[in-house]
């Protein structure tokens, strides 16, 4: 679990290094090979935020659903957004609901989190344990089971495919 | 070229306008979370006028500022609100 | 090459417009909770939408020459995973606080799991 | 109604200063006789894209060597100051004291942080970086760690030999100018070329230079934010 979390902290850092230079120079290569090694050894040898991820051809074509998904979500809330702001009077019922999540890895949670954040009409407020404490704009359900069929299912379903 | 430049003045006097209500927020807001708030998005529409610039003066190197001035609106962000909850 | 700057342009006013919205939805709610969420929504829709305009109007430089594509990709990564962060600090922040939520409220379980506390309250000694 | 007008005329305020700063700004064309020199010849003896990085490591390099000291006796004279309690008891944080998201989140930032402060003091001689801002952003990403979790300890040791490694190479550097170039923080030595105007390696060692400020600015700061940390949790 340890190499895992290292190899894909390393990639990460070379990627980005790499769209910061955008140039395949063997030298700066080189240097980019040497921090990311020495940056993610640093950092991620006692770190657990990538464990659980999945590699493989098939997490990799879910990664594309998932960024589909949320442009889809993305584009559906600002159109609610833009409707809620633009209608006069204040068609708003808003509300504090609860959810519940299976997922354990870390980086999944923070990813479900960002999602319903910026997904129609949802935020996340508090976390706790596999609880989400979400405030709703037009409160629909407030019953936990439905509340979480609504909300978070669409990312939850491919998140799990993603990590484990 | 040059034809279409009218549109991104447009969108820079949009985005000047969506600063200045901001700016009403801020100076209005009742509680000090409003205010906060305000200068988040005062800050990341300020963000976009960077990169607008960099593009109109054919600057690449202005993303790198953009980035920079980003992760200080989270930084700062981020203190306020600790300060706010129990002192830092 | 003209064909990009006018979809570039395009997406640009679009993020505006959508920053704009954020402001007039700032200055419309009625309580500190739902200006975040409508703020937050909207300037990181804004925010993101406007960076990939500028990046297509500056297509003819994304093999040769200067790097605005890969620079763009990391400030779209990194307003994805900081803004949604930072206001969900800051909102937590609010409610601990004990800001009043608005009137027109339905339900707060958070308050009622903080009352009858099933939260993890920290130990002093 | 009075705040609202009052609101108003602040901004109207405001609308007028900048509109005259707008309209009544006049760029400088004429260049002085020493900024002549340097605009005419820092390309061509320094080779760096970056003008002002060439004015600051090699024409001007004592002042930058002054104002790293100058941060070095900062940070010890607070460090000094601070009340500190070396206690290592561990706090109970509950779940109302930082939350999970800002933990993972900072988790994963705080390495990219680190890696384009690196990015802006190696590139500090072709964008408008170099060592002083790149060091900042390092210790920004250290507050970051620190905010996110309040049990978060930094390895002082390490801190302290990256500090005075990087400033005992710093002033190596610089007498290798005196023995291979022209004098002292001199950047082009005899035989290694300012390299292709405009790449990553150009402008001889100045990229190297800015990498120990950079390193020893980041160290020195992050020292700073530690020792607050520290005397914070004793009260």
């Amino acid at each position: 679990m340890k190499a895992k979390n290292l190899i894909v902290s390393f990639s990460v850092l070379m990627i980005a290094w790499l769209l910061l230079n955008w140039t395949l120079d063997p030298l700066i290569v080189a240097i980019g090979i040497g921090l990311s090694l020495l940056i993610s050894v640093l950092f991620c040898s006692k770190c657990t935020v990538f464990e659980g991820i999945k590699l493989g051809p098939k997490a990799f074509a879910y990664t594309f659903v998932y960024i589909l998904v949320f442009i889809r979500e993305l584009i559906k809330a600002n159109m609610d957004v833009t409707k809620r702001v633009l209608t006069p009077g204040l068609n708003i019922e808003p509300g504090i609901v609860k959810i519940k999540t299976n997922l354990k890895s870390k980086m999944a949670r923070l990813i479900l989190a960002n999602s319903i954040t910026l997904t129609p009409g949802t935020f996340t407020i508090h976390v706790e344990g596999e609880y989400f404490y979400i405030h709703w704009i037009s409160t629909e359900a407030v019953d936990i089971e439905e509340a979480t069929q609504k909300i978070a299912n669409t990312f939850e379903n491919i998140l799990k495919e993603l990590y484990e | 070229m040059n034809n279409l430049d009218w549109i991104i003045y447009l969108a820079i006097g949009i985005i000047l306008i969506a600063m200045s209500l901001n700016l009403i927020r801020f100076f209005k807001g009742p509680s000090v979370v409003d205010k906060v708030v305000a200068f988040d998005v005062i800050s990341l529409s300020g963000l976009v006028l960077i990169g607008t610039v960099a593009v109109l003066t054919n600057r690449v190197i202005y993303i790198d500022v953009a980035i920079v001035y980003g992760l200080l609106s989270f930084i700062g962000v981020i203190v306020v609100a600790k300060y706010l909850q129990k002192g830092l | 090459m003209d064909i990009f700057k006018l979809i570039g342009a395009i997406m640009l006013l679009g993020g505006s417009l959508s920053l704009l919205v954020a402001a007039i939805g700032m200055l419309k709610m009625p309580d500190v909770y739902n200006r975040v969420q409508v703020a937050t929504k909207a300037s990181t829709f804004g925010a993101i939408f406007s960076f990939l305009g500028l990046a297509i109007i500056k297509f003819e430089h994304w093999f040769t020459g200067e790097n605005w594509l890969g620079r763009v990709i990391i400030l779209i990564i990194f307003i994805y995973i900081t803004n949604p962060v930072s206001s969900h600090v800051l909102m937590r922040a609010a409610y601990f606080m004990r800001f009043p939520l608005s009137k027109l409220t339905k339900t707060d379980v958070l308050r009622d799991d903080t009352n009858s506390n099933l939260l993890k309250e920290p130990k002093n000694e | 109604m009075l705040k609202n007008i009052l609101i108003a005329l602040v901004l109207i305020g405001f609308g007028v200063i900048f509109y005259d700063l707008f309209m009544v700004y006049e760029a400088k064309t004429e260049l002085t006789d020493l900024a002549h020199y340097y605009a005419k010849n820092g390309a061509n003896e320094i080779g760096g894209a970056n003008l002002v990085t060439s004015i600051v490591v090699t024409y001007r390099g004592f002042d930058t060597l002054g104002e790293v000291t100058i941060l070095f006796v900062a940070a010890s004279i607070i460090s000094f100051f601070l009340k500190l309690k070396e206690d290592e008891e561990e706090k109970v944080i509950g779940s109302k004291d930082t939350t999970e998201l800002l933990v993972t989140a900072s988790q994963v930032l705080v390495p990219l942080i680190f890696l384009f402060g690196v990015y802006v003091f190696m590139n500090g001689h072709l964008t408008p970086g170099g060592g002083f801002q790149g060091g900042s952003i390092i210790a920004t990403g250290v507050a970051l760690m620190i905010m996110a979790n309040p049990n978060f300890k930094i390895n002082t040791q390490i801190i302290h030999w990256i500090e005075s490694i990087s400033g005992v190479a710093f002033v190596f550097a610089g007498v290798l100018g005196v023995l291979l170039g022209g004098g002292f923080l001199d950047n082009t030595f005899k035989g290694l070329g300012v390299g292709e105007f405009g790449t990553l390696f150009s402008a001889g060692v100045i990229p190297i230079i800015y990498s120990f400020v950079g390193l020893k600015v980041g160290a020195e700061i992050s020292n700073i934010l530690n020792k607050y940390q520290k005397s914070q949790k004793s009260i």
